[in-house]
């Protein structure tokens, strides 16, 4: 099984290509379909190889996909709370 | 007065917007420098004089901001060229100091200042007319200006000549005051035979070299003739209190001489200088003030209330500064009151007000910007005044 | 030509300043008429709603600006929402077929007709074309302006280097026109033809 | 689509609780670097483990100086030019705070270049982020001074003759502790950098070669945003502590980036406490946190 | 309100000019940061203050120009202090823009301008008063602004921190406009006990996090609540158009709402804001208007007609914008006329005329600067009015 | 007095034809070096044999801003801070001329620092010379960027603790192809690198460190005028081609003086003349000397 | 203390506004009258025409300006050409002997009285004390302020670390006066006791 | 005989002393007289040692002093001379 998975804001999305691009384990392909500003965004073709390694959510200019790890973040929210109690 | 040089005169029929014809003008009128700054929706007209400078002998510099583009200018002036700028609020918010320094070196030159919704960087895409005040006052010290109202891209073209012309005669700085409308509007704008154009020459002195004040008034300009760096003249000039021969001198009595000719030649030859386009106003009840895009919008209202039967008359303001105080002040006691339509919240309207001297009622359809008035709006302040 | 009032509307980069001001050129500098142009923009290069108004008049044009359009050109659902309900009734609504999902219009007698302006334009090489091939697609359908008139003003408007792909972008727009006047406006019951939404 | 992606379950994106999610979508183009850099800057932001509440945001007018509207954080949207004047007194007045400011290149070496030059003398606490995409981009694409030679501009149409600033020289030349350059493309390292110049004090400046597809590569023919990052992937080469003087960008050539300057002198801060303290000993009383009665 | 913090209060007499009385006012009203650029003659606020600021835990930053001294008291501002900077008409040139952003951000601040002869660099060391207009309109836009304008040492250090309230209050920037005379002029100054010193603090709000708009309006003031940043509100500020969020949102719409609320709390509380001196103008036959210096040299000129038995009342301006209209229109139809002695040539006498509305004469007895009138000047125009 | 000195007899002094006489005795302190500069500068211009009807000098606002007013030539006495830019249009105006901008360490460093850096980024032909006194001398002796660390001000009443701008090592940063520095105590040399100035194509810079006795040294208690001349007799090392990073001033160390930078560019108007004649060809009209009909 | 004007002149760095300025002190702080100082200054930092104007007063001073002097202290022959001709009939005027020809003054019943100040002060070690000198000078001819108030104001207006040099150039100025007016004022016949000019 | 000459305007002279202080051949000294500002001006002690070199010149920065040799100005004179005739 894929170790990450992506999240697509599809709506957001201009179809720039950098997430398809620059995934080292090139799991994105942009779409066919227009979103509703007529743009193509991205879809997982490769969903398995996903590293959640994120690359696709730094090089991404309109906030519109992001990798994780799941199980990652919940760990992220406990200390995030840990924080709060100092 | 002489004839546009034919160099880069496009004569004939364009569909041009307010910007772009503004450019023409000001090549037709001579300009072969400008010094810009970007900032919408002004940009165009520097955009289109760095297109056509290289082909018409001219330059173009995009400066570092609008501190150095407004006195490259003036440097530019001084070296023999006639020169001209071009911005919109927030960068003229920026050239206020050098407005100064023209008025009081008696520099010709041309602003242009696409006026768009403020204050501060407000709304940069969209219109108003509430650089109006601004332009008269907003740099320190006492000081008249000449400003122009164009409301169509034809008369961009046609007023930022006479603003040229304006600036040469009377040695003083000449603002053309667009509105976002009238700079992004398109229409058809016609560009005579250069014969037909009509232009001030700059008037370079021929006086003796050794007697030549560079600071003497001639004429009923009150204006002195100008000599440029390299004619041998050895002008001095400079931003402090000065005498004629522009040497600094800063006494009361240096102050009071200087400084009142300098207002006085625009004062005293207002009557000559402004100009005003009326309407019906033979007659009238009410008169409309109003001036660039609002006046075409007021026309509207005036037609609707026409239609109703009302008798409305219409004054534009081609001419914003000086202000036409003898015009206003002979239709006040005919008329039951003026209408003053404009993009801001009272400006125009205090000088309406101030030259009316209670002799008739004043009422101010204001607008904050951002579009143009409802003619609804316009034709109900009509309609009270009427009552 | 009768006084005729426009709005063209759609994102920016979609070139719809352009697309009204070669109509306005056509009008008043090809064929000798009046036409007033204005425009609205905000601050994105590219996305931004985007508008324009064109005034078309056998005289001078005084009141620039359009209350009740005789015709409209909406290249995006965001101009549809914003402007549709402005049209006069028995007018006429020219609409990006892939951008706008024309629905709720309960004007009376309006005509619809949809172009893919944009999948032809990419068909033709350059998606920027769109508003080109919208141009010939209006003049086609609106037939205020000569086919010719139209052509002339759209070459004088762009670059020499890209007179043959605007005139084919031109033709092809003008030529689907043809074939949909025949085929008559759009039934507004229709199937939305866009539009992704997770 | 083939692929169903599970949005429900997912975490949320990291950048989004640093967004005012609410002023969604932004303005800018498709392809646009800036969106990239804010990626950047929150995950240098999450990393460094920065007080948000005690982080303020300055930009200046343009492209990137929308950059203040769209994060959740105190955020100020200044004139043109001005972000570090302001930046600067804020900073004053509140010297707890960290203050970025983040803002493009015409803003911060056009019209601001002034104020640059002196804050980065001064050595105020400053995180100055400067995404330079070679030209004015808010106002439709006209020369900037970071703007190579000989590419098309909208008011240089027959190309640009004037040479463009070496941001990094200059910077270091008036004053500037910590100076490094990136592009875009380097995501992993900008936000490290980022990070490092958030734990730096005095006056901080990492320039961020970006694309403006829409204005400065589509008038050059340089492709669109996507060949932009391949370009820039493909001639970027990293040389850390590189002489500032020889790290001057071209149109299509080489570009240098790193870390180019990390050295230490007092902020100014430091140097007007420390002053005032041995002239004025007991007598001085320094500005504190404010209260403001 | 609240009482002035002991901190730096130099309670006593003291024999100092207007420059060194206004930076005290500073101080006593709370100013913890002034940025400034120094030049004639103003620079003697900002030397003290860089004297006094390390010894009172506050911070003097001399900026590289204007432009920067203007902003970045609005920084300091928005980081919890109450700040200042100081100008003459040149430097003042180069803060409009920043006049604009502080209206439209709504930020609490004071400049000081000790106005010299203009226009441009003109009589560095020399008083006018010619100014006046340019503090009300030199920023593009529409907007208000409060203005003061101390006419003694005293009035300088009093008017300052009144300036300093008025601008907490009602979050707008408020302007000492003194001159060259008063600035440099050398008096007596009692500076009361701290406890005795009205102190207008910043409204902090204590609103909820989540729910707290920085830009919505509350009471009569019309005028928001602050957040510094630090605070955790998360504020954005910015010189576009905005909501009450302070958002960006450029529509008409917005505009309307957000402008008119910046020129209503002004206009809507001017009669609160404005202050007079009204001297015997029951009764009177003319009426002097004068502010600054000049109502020194008026009142002499009013004593001499009083001798020779002429009617005379006075009304100082002490308060210039917003311009005291209610004043002068309730006395207009009561007198002959008024007589304005102000040193330029002409400024807040066009807002005595409009104001007067046609009710009763006007004379202008203008001056270019460089010294004060003569008050035989000013009893001629009183003579000619009252004849 | 002892010596009959023969008036009537002597020629007049060569500084003479080159002032306004009827404006003397200016308005410069006793022992300030201005005058000194200017003294300079005359004999430079009868030396290189400048054509002095197509000689402009253009000065900001200052003491030294007002040489403009007191020299017998075509002369512009600007606005504060913007000699530079007024003289970058009068350049290219007339591209005849020989442009001197004349001008104070505030002037061009502090309001002006953005004009100057960018006039030497563009590499616009003019010959900068700029008298550096390390002071506001015209306002009454405040902090300026040129004022060394731990100096008595009239805005820094306990010392300064700003660091200075090193004036040659920014210009060279920003580009300009001449760079020198002396003080006034080097009247020949100044004389000598403002001849090689006259003769050079592009943006030319000349720092001449200059006494300001009552502003400057008195505060400081460093002597008057001659001492300080003495000072700098006695401190000054010439070193041509020093780095102008390592040639920074402090209050009473080594000055460095020399000619630091002599490089070859093209200047603005023969970059822009060559590139638009190369993409435009014939089409190209040059800016001719000026008619304005 | 009754109404009384005065004018200080001379150039600039003699120390003109402050020697005014001590003056108003000492009657408004220290004696606590009422005092208004005015000041007049060029762009010259050195060397310029200076003046300062003085009102001392029982009650709030108005009008600031001083038409015709009672006391009139002159540092210079321009501040001598320029004021002199304003002094009251009657009034006093004090010049510094080196510096200023007195000649055709003819104002009725003027007292003058001089003082090389200068000398004095370069005696003292200090040119720049000057002021100090004719401060003292002048509250001996004058008597309009006790002794002790004035050289209180002295003291209160220069730094603690020239406190004595400044006391003792005081007490010469006042020392100098109080012999001066014993042997009475100047004959205006007298002697021009300065300026070579080849 | 003295090579040079110095010419002094006294009344230009504000007695900085450089000319004094820089003169190669040491041929000036302030007087003790007073001009009307108040100033000690030069005068030249050692009239015979003056080369004419005119550093004093380049010094002053009042304007008030030069040196010259004696029949070199009429050259220089005939030199511009020429020039004009070019
Ligand atoms: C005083 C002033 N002048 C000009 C402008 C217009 N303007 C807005 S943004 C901008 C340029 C921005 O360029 P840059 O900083 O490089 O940012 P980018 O848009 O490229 O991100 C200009 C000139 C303005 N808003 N204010
Ligand atoms: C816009 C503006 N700001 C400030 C001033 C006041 N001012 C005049 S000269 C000067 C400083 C001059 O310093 P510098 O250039 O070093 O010349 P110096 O007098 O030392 O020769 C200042 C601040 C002014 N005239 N205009
Ligand atoms: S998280 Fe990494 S592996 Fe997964 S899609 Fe994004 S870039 Fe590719
Ligand atoms: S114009 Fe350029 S910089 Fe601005 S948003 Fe578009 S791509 Fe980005
Ligand atoms: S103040 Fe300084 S710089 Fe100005 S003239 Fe005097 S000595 Fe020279
Ligand atoms: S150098 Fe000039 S001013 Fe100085 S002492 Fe000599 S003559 Fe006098």
């Amino acid at each position: 099984m894929a170790r990450g998975s992506v999240s697509i804001v599809v709506e957001r999305c201009k179809a720039c290509g950098f997430c398809v691009e620059f995934c080292p384990s090139k799991v994105l392909a942009l779409s066919d379909a227009f979103n509703s500003k007529g743009y193509h965004p991205p879809h997982a073709v490769n969903p398995d190889k996903c590293s959640g390694c994120d690359l696709c959510g730094m090089y991404c200019p309109d906030f519109a996909i992001h990798g994780y790890r799941p199980g990652k973040p919940e760990a992220a929210d406990a200390a995030e709370k840990e924080k709060e109690a100092e | 007065m002489t004839h546009a040089d034919p160099v880069g005169v496009l004569t004939g029929a364009h569909f041009l917007d307010g910007d772009h014809a503004a450019c023409e003008g000001a090549i037709c009128a001579g300009a072969r420098f400008s010094a810009g700054y970007p900032i919408t929706p002004s940009t165009e007209v520097v955009e289109r004089f760095s297109h056509r400078a290289p082909k018409i002998g001219a330059t173009f510099i995009q400066m570092e901001d609008e501190l150095a583009a407004s006195i490259a200018i003036l440097g530019a002036v001084w070296g023999g060229v006639k020169a001209f700028t071009v911005t919109s609020g927030p960068g003229f918010s920026l050239m206020m100091e050098h407005i100064g320094y023209a008025v009081m070196t008696e520099t010709p030159c041309v602003f242009i200042d696409v006026q768009r919704g403020g204050p501060s960087t407000g709304l940069p895409t969209l219109p108003a007319q509430a650089d109006m005040m601004q332009v008269k006052w907003g740099s320190h010290g006492d000081y008249e200006i000449i400003a122009l109202c164009p409301n169509s891209p034809q008369e961009c073209f046609d007023l930022t000549i006479k603003a040229f012309n304006l600036s040469e005669k009377y040695r003083v700085p000449v603002f053309v005051m667009m509105d976002e409308v009238v700079g992004h509007m398109t229409e058809k704008v016609v560009i005579p035979r250069a014969e037909e154009i009509e232009i001030e020459p700059r008037h370079f002195t021929t006086q003796d070299k050794s007697s030549f004040q560079l600071y003497a008034p001639v004429g009923e300009e009150q204006t002195p003739e100008m000599a440029k760096a390299g004619d041998g003249y050895k002008v001095h000039v400079t931003g402090l209190t000065h005498d004629e021969r522009g040497y600094p001198n800063m006494t009361p009595a240096v102050q009071e001489r200087m400084v009142k000719r300098l207002v006085t030649k625009i004062r005293d030859n207002a009557e000559k200088i402004c100009i005003t386009e009326q309407n019906e106003v033979e007659g009238a009840d009410v008169v409309v003030v109003s001036y660039g895009i609002t006046s075409r919008v007021a026309q509207r209202a005036v037609e609707m209330a026409r239609a109703k039967g009302l008798k409305v008359g219409t004054v534009r303001l081609i001419t914003a500064w000086p202000f036409p105080d003898h015009v206003i002040r002979a239709i006040a006691p005919k008329v039951k009151g003026f209408v003053v339509a404009e993009l801001n919240l009272g400006q125009m309207v205090r000088e309406v007000e101030r030259s009316v001297a209670g002799k008739c009622r004043v009422a101010h359809v204001g607008h904050a910007g951002g579009t143009v008035h409802k003619p609804e709006e316009i034709l109900k302040a009509i309609e009270e005044v009427a009552r | 030509m009768q006084l005729t009032e426009l709005r063209i509307a759609g994102f920016g980069g979609q070139g719809v300043i352009m697309c009204a001001s070669v109509i306005g050129r056509a009008a008043s500098i090809v064929e000798n008429g009046y036409a007033t142009m204005t425009q609205n923009f905000g601050p994105e290069a590219r996305g931004g709603a985007c508008s324009a108004q064109l005034v078309l008049s056998p005289t001078p044009v005084l009141y620039p600006y359009v209350n009740k359009a005789d015709l409209m050109v909406l290249m995006s659902q965001e101009a549809y929402v914003k402007f549709a309900q402005d049209i006069k009734p028995g007018g006429t609504l020219i609409v990006e077929q892939d951008l706008v999902r024309v629905q709720g219009l309960d004007i009376p007698d309006v005509k619809v007709f949809a172009i893919p302006a944009t999948r032809i334009a990419e068909e033709l090489g350059k998606k920027m074309v769109l508003n080109v091939v919208m141009t010939g697609f209006f003049g086609a359908i609106s037939q205020l302006i000569s086919r010719e008139s139209l052509r002339k003003a759209v070459l004088d408007s762009v670059p020499a280097a890209f007179a043959e792909l605007n005139g084919k972008a031109y033709d092809a727009g003008y030529e689907y026109g043809l074939k949909h006047m025949q085929s008559g406006a759009l039934d507004l019951g229709e199937e939305d033809p866009v539009t992704i939404t997770e | 689509m083939s692929t169903p992606i599970c949005i429900q379950k997912a975490p949320e994106n990291p950048v989004e609780s640093f967004l005012r999610t609410d002023r969604m979508p932004h303005i800018w183009c498709p392809g646009c670097g800036i969106g990239t850099t804010v990626n950047c800057f929150t995950r240098a932001l999450i990393d460094s483990k920065t007080d948000l509440n005690k982080l303020s945001i300055v930009s200046g007018i343009g492209c990137t100086g929308r950059v203040a509207g769209y994060v959740n954080l105190d955020s100020f949207h200044t004139t043109h030019g001005r972000a570090i004047p302001f930046a600067t007194g804020l900073k004053l007045a509140s010297p707890e705070m960290t203050v970025v400011v983040y803002s493009g290149d015409g803003d911060l070496f056009a019209i601001g270049g002034n104020h640059l030059i002196h804050a980065a003398r001064r050595n105020v606490d400053l995180k100055v982020i400067c995404v330079n995409n070679l030209t004015y981009a808010m106002t439709g694409g006209q020369t900037g001074p970071a703007t190579p030679l000989d590419v098309i501009t909208a008011t240089a149409p027959y190309g640009t003759y004037d040479p463009a600033f070496n941001l990094p020289y200059l910077v270091e030349a008036a004053g500037a502790v910590y100076v490094a350059r990136w592009t875009t493309f380097h995501v992993k390292q900008l936000a490290k950098s980022m990070q490092e110049m958030f734990k730096k004090k005095g006056f901080c400046f990492i320039e961020v070669v970006s694309p403006c597809p829409t204005l400065y590569q589509r008038r050059n023919k340089m492709g669109d945003a996507l060949d932009t990052m391949k370009f820039y992937k493909e001639v970027s080469k990293v040389k850390h502590g590189a002489p500032t003087n020889e790290v001057g960008l071209s149109k299509s050539g080489e570009i240098i980036v790193g870390k180019f300057v990390d050295r230490e002198r007092p902020d100014f801060e430091t140097m007007m406490k420390a002053h005032l303290e041995a002239s004025l000993g007991e007598k001085y009383i320094p500005a504190e946190a404010p209260t403001c009665s």
